[in-house]
């Protein structure tokens, strides 16, 4: 089993969640987050005060997903999220040892 | 750049407007008679009223109640409909119109509105607020008042805060997308050329006024007693104009687009409808009896509004919402505006129910089907509901409110002529504020543009526009 | 389909008690002496008054100050209180009470509060607000005029505006687990059957009026300038009720339930400050010197309630807190309500400092030790608040502000007897409010049902009875 | 511990001075002429007024307005500035100085400021509101009134208004680090050593009133309508020492401290305009047409200053800010009220857009070159704001308006000699109020200490100085 | 060393804290997140358009345990979030190469 | 590859930003996140009820690093995180299988 966690653009989040929902995903994880790299961030003034954000509002889903489905998870965020404009994001993907059920108490691939 | 052209351009041309119109008036031979003021009944102008502190503090008092109304009250209204990213965009037009709009008044839209007796436009007597401000004379100070016993500053003032919220009404059309250096620049000439020329038409005494000698009567006049085609009407129809030519927000119909925060707008909603109080009863331009009449149908018509609208969503959708009544409470608010003076309460609740129900049907199927992008229903409320109301006026008008016509019945039920006169201005209006809103933008998009770049839009009008957030919660 | 079957009856209900009052009207056959004011001294009512637009523009004013307590006041004040996922749902109580009540009043509301003078029940004098609204006569048109000298229809304005507010007052009881529909039913059942004979027997020279010869007299009659019995004697004892048959809100005492937003409870609380001015001051249905002394009441109540309560906390907890200013200036607000034209401004400053502490302990140990969950205090702040109040009038009240009985001492600090009325009228509101609302509630949870289904209650109400959410800060 | 200590010694000595001021007022041999109010003409006070309706409507709703001002205004315009961990704290210095003051003002206050006729400070004939609430005489109840008409007790109202919201402008400057326990303690002090002689001097007929007998009259006296030098210059200056004494922010010039909601600021910025027209026009303390002609001075002000400082944006930075357009009204009220009853509608115009210049700069280049950090700009806005508006006045005051010196022109513009009176007025309040505040504040930091401990300043004052949250979404 | 990752229903947030507080596991780390999955969203109506929402409001609750400690934990958190109802959540297990402790520099098991 | 997680006080975050930053590692993903820990919460008091509140909200840092990065990047963060007071936070390091661009497409070290 594998972890894939995705950073994509905020406006990219409904596209890919759908892609994924068609392929057959059914399961996901958002989290909002801040992201920090080549893309630049902006200027804000108050009062003549100029501050710099250099974080750049994203979004991370996390999907877990037997390794069978991996590459077509990859395939899918990749080809929905992509715009080609710097700030397009990351994909990561980890080894998972387990994953449980909380409802039903069901472990490992099945519980996916 | 082109933004500063812009500017110099519309200065330039108000500048030679107003010098002008100063012009105008200088010509003039013949001694011209008093603006007639058509919004109460008031002895005849010659005798010289003495100043009534009952009514002035009732009038100064409205006139804080109606710029409460842009904000906080739409800019709350409004600003909670819009995305997250677009709030302040939305608030800042409304508090920046506060300042340019009332510095326009200050200079010639007083005067432009209800300078003499010409029925096409007002002439340059108010220029610089010449004989409306305190002036020195051989006996002392001298404070010019309004025929009903105001001071001619309150009035001014009360009329000037109509000036501010009735462009402000129309950003909610092109909310989310609009340059702030557009909306600017159309606002001053939107206050020009359609604002003024129909607030003279209707109050100052101009071609569309009631029972008034020297106006063109079109179909005897229409009444409207708070600006249903002065406000609503011509707002509402410039903002449909805005809405289709500067075309549908990106993602519009795709992506969800829910208002950010419903608090603010039922809060707003709230603020407007105390503040209606004020535009309404106001209007009366005294705290007398039919204040207090005015007072109570924009009530009764804004509870009804909000019953209405909200039971329909119950009855069609299973769940009342609180945009719903919100949005029926304006609608009422909307609808009673031209009424307010002249209608009883149960015409006036009647009217109100009206309003929910036709306005919310034009927001949602009508909307659909059309589908244009209104982003906040300025045209959906404003204009339908101010159309709306226009006509009802001459339905419902009643002499036992107002005698404004020899004891003549007014409105249709009882039995009286005024709607001929409510269906001319009110199509009057429609194509005049549809006309020229059309060939303002159709400038402006050539050449400063109207529309912010793409990814502008994408990324907030606050950042882009304004470099700033509305809330930093971190 | 049960809501809408309760609907029917209520309406039903109404009408045939509407159509009974005019009958009832109709036999009256000996001629009825017109509604005796117990708010304010008056000329002998014979006396046609005439209209004082000083004291007009003070009432218009003050009738939009107490709507914008309603709203925005008391939604923010309540909906900061709760949590994020039912703020609209306590908006929306607010915001849609604003149109409802309105309708209930213009139909048959103020006419069964302020209609004729039998003891009881008002009669059906103003339905459908005859004889209130203008009417044409042979003279032109006539505006009706109350007492005072201000139009009937600016006294029927102000008072509707109390209708509104007293029933929002006890949705903080209930708050975060009412069904929306119980809550329409309720509160039109509530307003008809307790609100409005309340107001009857106390402002409608009805049985509790002080001193007004065909009253029941008990006691001597109460006094209650802006509404202890009325408004906060009669919601807070409703609210204790409510609290307790609709029993604890799902994870009360185990989960923490602390306030969404208190920013905007605070800023609710100033605008409840604001407009209490309205409420308190405008009760003087004049802008005279009572008016400008309940105005002084009313602002050192509060300010004395503020620095006790928060002041309390801080020797006993360590910390003033915001919640803590606001709830003290709320409770000296509503201890002051029934005292504020007949008291002086040391016993203001006395009551409010009262009001602070005691109400800190009923919200504080009096709840906890008792165990029900007022959700926000309604009883705790109004019901104890305005028992206060109601019995400290009969103690400070004097004579220096108001001559009410011919000279006589009024309040037992100056050697008065009017305390005995104060309490019996107490006792009786007391009781009245809480066995009818226990037998509304009662039938209506036999029938339609009073609260949201756990799974409703735990995803929120915004979500389940409106389809909305308040915030998306997205 | 401290804390009360330093509690018990304030209350002892506003007891003593209290005391002192009643016996100073039996010593008082000979009979005292009336306080002569310089805010308007008046006829000569001997003759007994009567009271004016109309006047006191308009001076309740004032007094309304005003209080608004601090809450919700200012409260959310200053809440909105700082950063969220610190919202609450900011509105409850607001919130809390709205009780507070309120008591103080009831005790002694308005009587140190208005009572009698001594040049230097007032007497103790209105202690505890003796000779300003109602009476019990031979003849009945007894309100006293003002000589123009109003009860004295709204005179008493309205004047308080301006004691709670002058120190609330100070806490800009320390907001986010000061303890709240010294802000109160630092309150009553300031309230009572520099606010009551200042307002004695200006507005109650003494040293620096113009145009007064008893007056000391250097340079002839100052003209402040509504409170350029008693609210602004003195709470202006006051904020810059106390910016300087209490120090900087943690982390200011290194982290970024953007305003966490600036939908609030503008929101709140709103209700100040709004409530200002109560603050100015109210300052005719009448509703006649010097109110008319104050609101419209206050108005075109502000009108101008939000176009000047967001132009200037513009212009300067490529944006117009909604913060800058904010500032900018603010500016532009600030400069307006010294002079709001005495100029006309164009140098009003130009008042407010200096006002949104010099202020600009003020808060941009002059504040980041000098260094210190006044956290709101409380200095920039009322202090550089307030003493251009003092000064202006001194060159618009225009007898046209109102005519103060028997026909002699007033300001330099018409060739009167007012510029120098406003001269000494601004220097005589700027070292007062520096120098009683720098030694307030060295005391107190000696003593009970002003500056919160660095961890809590980290994690902000809300939890730690109140135990609460402003905003908890989850 | 193992990341216990379990994406719970917000309301058991409180008893899921406090019972591993109970068994001495005194860390945690908690983000606030948008869940996707079987359990079905909501639906939301603004003048008359409505809106699905797909996501529903869950709690992230990340806990880093030593190897030994791994099924208490688990049990832990089965035991406490579990509702019966679809949408209980899931629980992720994953490796850990290495723990530091910023305060102190301690690494590895002890760091936890 | 690592993924390395870190828990830092909220206002430490920008400091260690840019001394990460400065050392070139520009590319992070932060989240808000509510810590649990040794650390004291806070009490709250709303009408006189108290309530403890243990969460004391934290910054996550999420840095994608090639393995010849990672003692730098634990040394940059141990060094601009630390105060030595409780709660300092915690980092986590954990392995990576792959990490994607989504711009470009490219995997594995060069997409970091
Ligand atoms: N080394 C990294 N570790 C963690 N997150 C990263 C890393 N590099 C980039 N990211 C995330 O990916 C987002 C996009 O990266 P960026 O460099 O702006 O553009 P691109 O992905 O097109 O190269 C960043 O905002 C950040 O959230
Ligand atoms: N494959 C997955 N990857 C990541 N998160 C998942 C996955 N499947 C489910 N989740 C998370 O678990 C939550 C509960 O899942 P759901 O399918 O609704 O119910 P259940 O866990 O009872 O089967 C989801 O809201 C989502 O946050
Ligand atoms: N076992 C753990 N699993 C996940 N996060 C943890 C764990 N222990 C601590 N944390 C995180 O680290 C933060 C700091 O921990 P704490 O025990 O308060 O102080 P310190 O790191 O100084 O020992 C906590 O707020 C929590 O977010």
């Amino acid at each position: 089993m594998k972890k894939v966690e995705a950073i994509v653009r905020i406006f990219k989040l409904e596209d890919v969640k759908n892609a994924l929902s068609a392929k057959g995903i059914c399961g996901m994880t958002i989290t909002d987050v801040k992201g920090f790299g080549r893309q630049k961030g902006h200027t804000e003034m108050y009062r003549g005060t100029e501050y710099k954000v250099d974080f750049v509002p994203k979004a991370k889903i996390e999907v877990v997903v037997g390794d069978e489905n991996l590459q077509l998870v990859l395939d899918t965020i990749m080809r929905t999220a992509q715009t080609g404009q710097i700030g397009d994001g990351k994909i990561f993907v980890a080894d998972l040892a387990n994953v449980v059920r909380i409802r039903t108490g069901e472990t490992g691939e099945q519980a996916i | 750049m082109r933004e500063t052209t812009w500017l110099a351009i519309v200065v330039g041309m108000c500048l030679t407007l107003a010098l002008a119109a100063a012009q105008a008036r200088a010509q003039d031979e013949e001694p011209e008679p008093p603006a007639l003021p058509t919004q109460v009944e008031v002895p005849a102008p010659e005798d010289d009223p003495i100043l009534s502190r009952g009514d002035n503090a009732w009038m100064l008092a409205s006139s804080a109640l109606v710029l409460m109304m842009t904000a906080p009250g739409l800019a709350m209204f409004y600003g909670g409909l819009v995305r997250r990213k677009n709030v302040l965009s939305v608030i800042m037009q409304c508090f920046f119109l506060m300042g340019l709009m009332t510095i326009l008044w200050a200079i010639y839209g007083y005067s432009l509105s209800f300078g003499g007796s010409n029925p096409w436009i007002g002439n340059g007597e108010y220029l610089f607020m010449q004989n409306v401000q305190a002036e020195w004379t051989d006996e002392g100070p001298r404070i010019p008042l309004y025929s009903t016993g105001i001071p001619l500053l309150t009035h001014m003032l009360f009329q000037g805060m109509f000036f501010i919220i009735t462009p402000a009404l129309i950003c909610g059309a092109f909310a989310e997308r609009m340059k702030f250096s557009a909306m600017v620049v159309f606002s001053i000439l939107w206050g020009t050329l359609i604002y003024c020329p129909v607030a003279h038409w209707v109050w100052g005494g101009g071609i569309l006024a009631y029972n008034v000698p020297n106006s063109a009567n079109y179909g005897g006049g229409a009444l409207d007693f708070a600006g249903g085609t002065v406000v609503h009407i011509s707002s509402g129809v410039s903002a449909l104009i805005c809405a289709l030519i500067i075309g549908k927000r990106l993602g519009h119909g795709t992506e969800p687009m829910p208002p950010h925060n419903l608090t603010y707008t039922a809060l707003g909603a709230a603020l407007l409808w105390v503040g209606w109080f004020g535009f309404n009863a106001g209007s009366a331009l005294a705290a007398d009896g039919v204040a207090a009449s005015a007072f109570a149908a924009t009530h009764f018509s804004a509870a009804a509004g909000t019953v209405a609208w909200a039971g329909l969503e119950w009855i069609l959708r299973g769940k009342p919402t609180v945009l719903g009544a919100c949005s029926g409470a304006v609608a009422g608010l909307v609808c009673i505006t031209p009424a307010s003076g002249y209608v009883t309460a149960m015409p006036a609740l009647f009217m109100g129910a009206a309003a929910g129900a036709v306005c919310y049907f034009a927001c949602t199927s009508l909307k659909n089907s059309l589908g244009y992008d209104d982003s906040l229903d300025a045209f959906g409320v404003h204009g339908v509901g101010g159309t709306l109301g226009a006509l009802l006026t001459g339905v419902f008008a009643t002499r036992a409110v107002q005698d404004l016509n020899d004891g003549e019945p007014l409105g249709l039920y009882e039995g009286g002529s005024l709607l001929t006169g409510q269906i001319v201005a009110t199509a009057i209006t429609w194509v005049l504020a549809a006309v020229v809103t059309f060939v303002i933008l159709k400038i402006l998009d050539a050449t400063m543009g109207i529309r912010v770049a793409t990814q502008e839009e994408m990324q907030g009008l606050d950042l882009n526009e304004h470099g700033e957030e509305g809330y930093i919660f971190l």
